[in-house]
């Protein structure tokens, strides 16, 4: 059941119809009309969202914007599936995940806006700040379930990562401590088959969820463009994890569809064909095709998910723009949790030099 | 196997078979980032054993474009795009020394080149020692460094004091489109493994380029003659302590500015001799204070000229902090109030 | 699955089910090593939060045998016998942090702290920062480190100054067993990260512990009065201070001798007071001079003592080559008479 | 045929007996009795050798010696395949392939004397100098790999490393690279049992072998203590590199019959009656039992082997122990190709201190 596939796992057709998919059927049996109409509201909104902080990064609110268009399932599929207790261990790109953990949309995006490091108390919501350094917070993840394992608890613990991570000797190591020490931990790849201006095929010349089994791994290949397959493998990965039956790895095959950060210009390296060819994919569609033949989708739902996704738009918005820019001084808090002498010297000393500017009423940082 | 792109069917996209442009014969007018390019096409020209290996180097020229139009010129043999993998790419880099090659590798941001310090470190900086003599490493370590860009974490660094603590390397910074150009150049024909940094935020910036390789990329150059304090840097800051220069100027004070190319080893001749004559020194850079490289060279400046010395040596540096978020980086970068304050505190003004 | 031994499997072997040794509770004379290993067990038997990773640390209680029955005390669930691979023995214990546990790392030599830099640089040192104090990573990072037992290459290091060079990290060195147990507890308790080094050479080396954790650990100490020299060092090279003062005293040379213990922060209120009593300074470590912690001092002490200094302060530190072969690593090192060549010449006697 | 199987291919059991091995037998039908015997007398040789280092570093002659004892046919059976252009990137232990690829007996000793780093030019015998931090060779071997390709020449490298290697990100990496690239690689694994004190199940809960194919690399598990294994299946590994095939990943299952280097005491964590039970798979046993069925083995035969091997031990004793120490000043050669105006500085000042202790006849580093 749970080894590698050649082709993706799919419950859900870009049709719109559902396809049996033996052993993962029972994860979702709970899939009722209603249950997937609230992850379809959570896939229009995650987009509505996505494209309004690109906006706001064309309008030069945000500095920089790492845009998740296509990969909305893979991402609220497998978050959807978490238990609150669980803690996810994010790259940069799953700002839908943030999202369904309950991360508030402006401390999404304070990150981007280059007020911080990190939107939010990652406590809070158990989600770890995005996490820059390829493939870093996979060993993360691994120590948490370490932790988690030793706490006797059964919360897990979840990284995503894309496909260019997988090369990045931190990510193999990860699964060399997972598989040993069998930690509760999910490996969630989401294979958009780029890495920047990198096709998947100069990382691996086999299937992504082909390496994990050689660790000890078990893995899924799935289709990460649809939802229920995701949230199906995840809920299975979750359950074995919570269960004493150790990690595994799930690669969630989708597509980024847009640059790979607003700094990026595809045109220089992508066909606009393979664009094009994955349009017919898309994750919101089939999944409103699914809701449509279950008389799901009305004209007061439709009317009712995009008000909704407006409403999260604005708010982003306001909260971006509303933003207070950091207290100069700011800039030395937190390096430590203890007290230090010389950097306390730096910032006494930084503090009497832009005080002098204040008196000489020319502060050039003001 | 897969039936997925592979890097050869990369390079048959269009826009990538353009004609290969000429190299430099003359001078002109180029950005800093465009300089090394033609630096990098004239290396590769004059030697086949020359490669290029990076993240996104090849169809997409780098994120900075620095290499743009190599692959379509050299083909994917000689300009390699990698599995994303640090550690590797220097890894590799040493094996391909170690058959003749000369590689030059790009990192793709100051801040990921960590992943890979243990090659640079223990095996790229050792080897030559380690095989007494037999073994070479021209390696040449691109890394664009430094803030001021509003970028995101591990993305505005300025990583060079590890390196210049590293016996075994080389370590040069440049600030202008020409010494790019030359420097570069330079850098790939030596015999010993060079990192390289290029100053991200003035990649863009315009200058005269004589398609030479001009002085030795072991000297510093003194970029504004001056009588009261010698004010050294390096990189991005070099502008910044040419402005600091003309501003003081109007003050009455004479700055010597000098740009020192070289990190490791410093070239302590010109630095010396102008200390000697100023008898006051100011350095300035963006990484932390602790530990970088103008405690260094306050250090042996200290040791070397301590009688011609008027006053303390002043450091104008990034506090030790983290790089800060982007709304705060101007706080941490050294500018020019903070290079003037520094002149000031030197000459007893405050 | 695989029939081969697993690490449970490990603790039942015989002699690893010795009755649990009983904490220290008075003063007892102990080698250097066996204070870090009694420190251990009291930070393991205080906080059940703390656990230790590394390689071989378990069964064989390492290399240097500082974990020496650990294990059997404690169990494999808290002293972790890890797969070889440094970046993944920090990056997890990053992970525990997170999770509220207090990991104790064992790098097993100097030399292979190398493929763990980026865990520590860009997360370890980092995190506390970028989450607003949010997220805490009270690591202690042990590392044997130094040369002078004739080892092989990468076995001899002393890296701590690509450490003090990074914002985030407090780093330690000890260089006696009283420290070396009350150090290596205070590391411990700290919500900072801590490097904290161990002198490997003086392992064997007896001293009394009384069983408290002292002064804190960021304050350096005045190990041996004197009037007319400051001698600054840290680690093993701190008995060789001893002995030069000794030395120098017969000779009429008044030599204060300061152990740092902590390289970052440097407690400069106990340096500059020496440094205005005496005003001539040598720092002496063993690692490379060109960016070790010795110019950071040295142009720290000018800024802030200028017109106390008589002469130029002087470093007496390993050369700016890599880690030399065993055969030659006398002619690296500082010693005696090294460090007291170097004292002659802060005196202006050469 | 190159897929990992579940028990290490064998073609010479532990009794002495020739096995059939399928794919594996037409690559040593040249192994006539002749080429046995010679093979026979390189593992008399380099147990002798090792033994004699062993014995030089307990006598205080040698700062530490990593014995192979046990994985003599691993190491003597892969190089015996190798072309004298193919390229070697070992780890500290593959003393016996050094041998093989004619370094002489005394500059095997000298890094472990602690005269060099290094006890030979690389590029006189087509070997790497040893490489202590662990698994970083086989990215040197890679990279020179992806040369060879670019020379368009069939020289092939080979890399050694231990079990415990595996779980270093660099073996990892260096797999990725060497599957993107298709290199000329041969990755040897020594699976030994053990990395110092930990047995092999702290890295890998499944065979080492196992890892290579989802890398896209094929791999050959075999009875590393078997020379005939070891030679054949390394000879299919380097000619699937040679013919453009891409690397391949070897595990030679053996044992490490002494302790980690003589610095260590596996007392401490080693069940004595595991060693016992890989005393009856000894490498040079049972190639014996193969040659005294073939009636090779003769009084004379023996005699004059053992002469062989009592000569190189008296030969590396002698080379040992007239080394002469390097001289003071060469701690500062070969830091960089190219002068160093700092470097030269400390050159200069250190000759001068030292010659001031020869003029006071006082010289304490004498
Ligand atoms: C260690 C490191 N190296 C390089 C980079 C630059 N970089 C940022 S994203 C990226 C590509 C990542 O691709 P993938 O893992 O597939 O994730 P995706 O962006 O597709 O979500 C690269 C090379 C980095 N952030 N960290
Ligand atoms: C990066 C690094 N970490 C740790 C060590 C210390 N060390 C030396 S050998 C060894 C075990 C290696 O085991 P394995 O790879 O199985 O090779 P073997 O010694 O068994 O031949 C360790 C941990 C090292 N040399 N380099
Ligand atoms: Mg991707
Ligand atoms: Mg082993």
């Amino acid at each position: 059941m749970i080894d590698s596939s050649p082709r993706p796992v799919q419950l859900l057709s870009p049709d719109g119809e559902r396809m049996p998919a033996g052993d993962f059927d029972p994860w979702v049996e709970d899939l009722d009309g209603p249950a997937l109409l609230a992850l379809y509201r959570d896939l229009v909104v995650v987009r509505r969202i996505d494209t309004e902080a690109t906006a706001l990064q064309r309008q030069g609110e945000l500095g920089l914007w790492p845009p998740l268009l296509g990969q909305e399932a893979a991402q609220v599929g497998s978050a959807r599936a978490l238990r609150s207790d669980d803690f996810v261990f994010p790259s940069y790109r799953e700002n839908a995940v943030a999202y369904c953990r309950g991360v508030n949309l402006t401390d999404i995006v304070t990150v981007w806006r280059g007020n911080t490091q990190s939107g939010w108390d990652p406590y809070t919501v158990n989600v770890a700040t995005p996490a820059i350094i390829i493939g870093a917070q996979t060993l993360h993840a691994t120590g948490w379930a370490l932790g988690a394992q030793r706490d006797d608890v059964d919360s897990v613990a979840i990284t995503y990562f894309g496909d260019g991570a997988t090369s990045e000797g931190d990510v193999n190591e990860a699964m060399v401590f997972a598989a040993s020490f069998q930690a509760p931990v999910v490996f969630f790849c989401q294979n958009n088959h780029w890495a920047i201006s990198e096709p998947v095929g100069v990382q691996a010349h086999r299937n992504i969820a082909d390496r994990a089994p050689g660790f000890g791994i078990p893995s899924l290949r799935i289709d990460g463009n649809d939802m229920i397959a995701v949230l199906a493998a995840t809920r299975i990965a979750l359950d074995r994890a919570r269960t004493g039956g150790g990690p595994t790895f799930i690669e969630a095959v989708t597509y980024r569809m847009g640059p790979h950060t607003t700094a990026d210009d595809p045109t220089r390296y992508r066909d606009p064909a393979e664009l094009a060819e994955w349009k017919t994919r898309d994750p919101l569609l089939r999944l409103h095709r699914l809701l449509t033949a279950l008389g799901e989708i009305t004209p007061e739902v439709e009317a009712a998910t995009q008000a909704l996704a407006d409403a999260a738009a604005v708010e982003l918005r306001a909260g971006c723009i509303g933003m207070p820019d950091p207290e100069p001084l700011s800039v030395f808090d937190h390096v430590y949790a203890t007290p230090n002498a010389t950097l306390e010297r730096q910032r006494t000393d930084y503090a009497g030099y832009l005080t002098s500017f204040d008196s000489s009423e020319q502060n050039p940082k003001a | 196997m897969t039936t997925l792109m592979t890097p050869a069917a990369v390079s048959t996209l269009p826009g990538l078979t353009a004609p290969a442009p000429t190299p430099l014969t003359q001078t002109t007018t180029l950005t800093l980032g465009k300089a090394i390019n033609e630096g990098l096409r004239q290396a590769m020209l004059d030697d086949p054993k020359v490669v290029l290996l990076g993240e996104d180097i090849g169809a997409l020229g780098g994120v900075f474009r620095v290499t743009s139009d190599l692959l379509a010129q050299f083909g994917a043999r000689r300009v390699i795009d990698t599995p994303l993998a640090e550690s590797a790419i220097i890894g590799t880099a040493v094996g391909l020394a170690y058959r003749g090659y000369r590689p030059v590798c790009e990192i793709q941001f100051d801040g990921f080149i960590f992943p890979a310090f243990d090659q640079i470190v223990s095996q790229v900086a050792k080897f030559h020692y380690r095989t007494q003599g037999a073994v070479r490493m021209p390696i040449t370590i691109r890394v664009p460094f430094g803030g001021g860009i509003g970028a995101a974490e591990h993305h505005s660094e300025s990583p060079e004091a590890y390196f210049t603590h590293t016996s075994g390397l080389r370590v040069i910074a440049v600030s202008n489109a020409q010494d790019a150009y030359s420097l570069i150049r330079q850098a790939i024909a030596s015999d010993d493994p060079v990192l390289y940094f290029e100053p991200k935020r003035r990649y863009h910036v315009k200058g005269e380029v004589v398609p030479e390789i001009g002085a030795p990329m072991e000297q510093a150059v003194v970029v504004c003659p001056g009588r009261d304090v010698t004010l050294l840097t390096y990189g991005a800051l070099v502008s910044t302590a040419r402005e600091a220069a003309l501003a003081a100027f109007d003050e009455g004070v004479s700055i010597e500015v000098i740009d020192l190319r070289s990190l490791s080893p410093v070239d302590y001749a010109v630095v010396e001799a102008s200390v000697r004559k100023t008898g006051r020194l100011v350095v300035t850079h963006e990484a932390a204070q602790s530990g970088g490289l103008g405690g260094e060279i306050i250090a042996t400046v200290t040791e070397r000229c301590f009688s011609y010395l008027e006053s303390a040596p002043v450091r104008v540096t990034g506090f030790d902090v983290p790089y800060p978020p982007a709304k705060l980086e101007s706080h941490h970068l050294p500018d020019l109030d903070r290079i003037l304050d520094g002149v000031d505190r030197v000459m007893g003004r405050r």
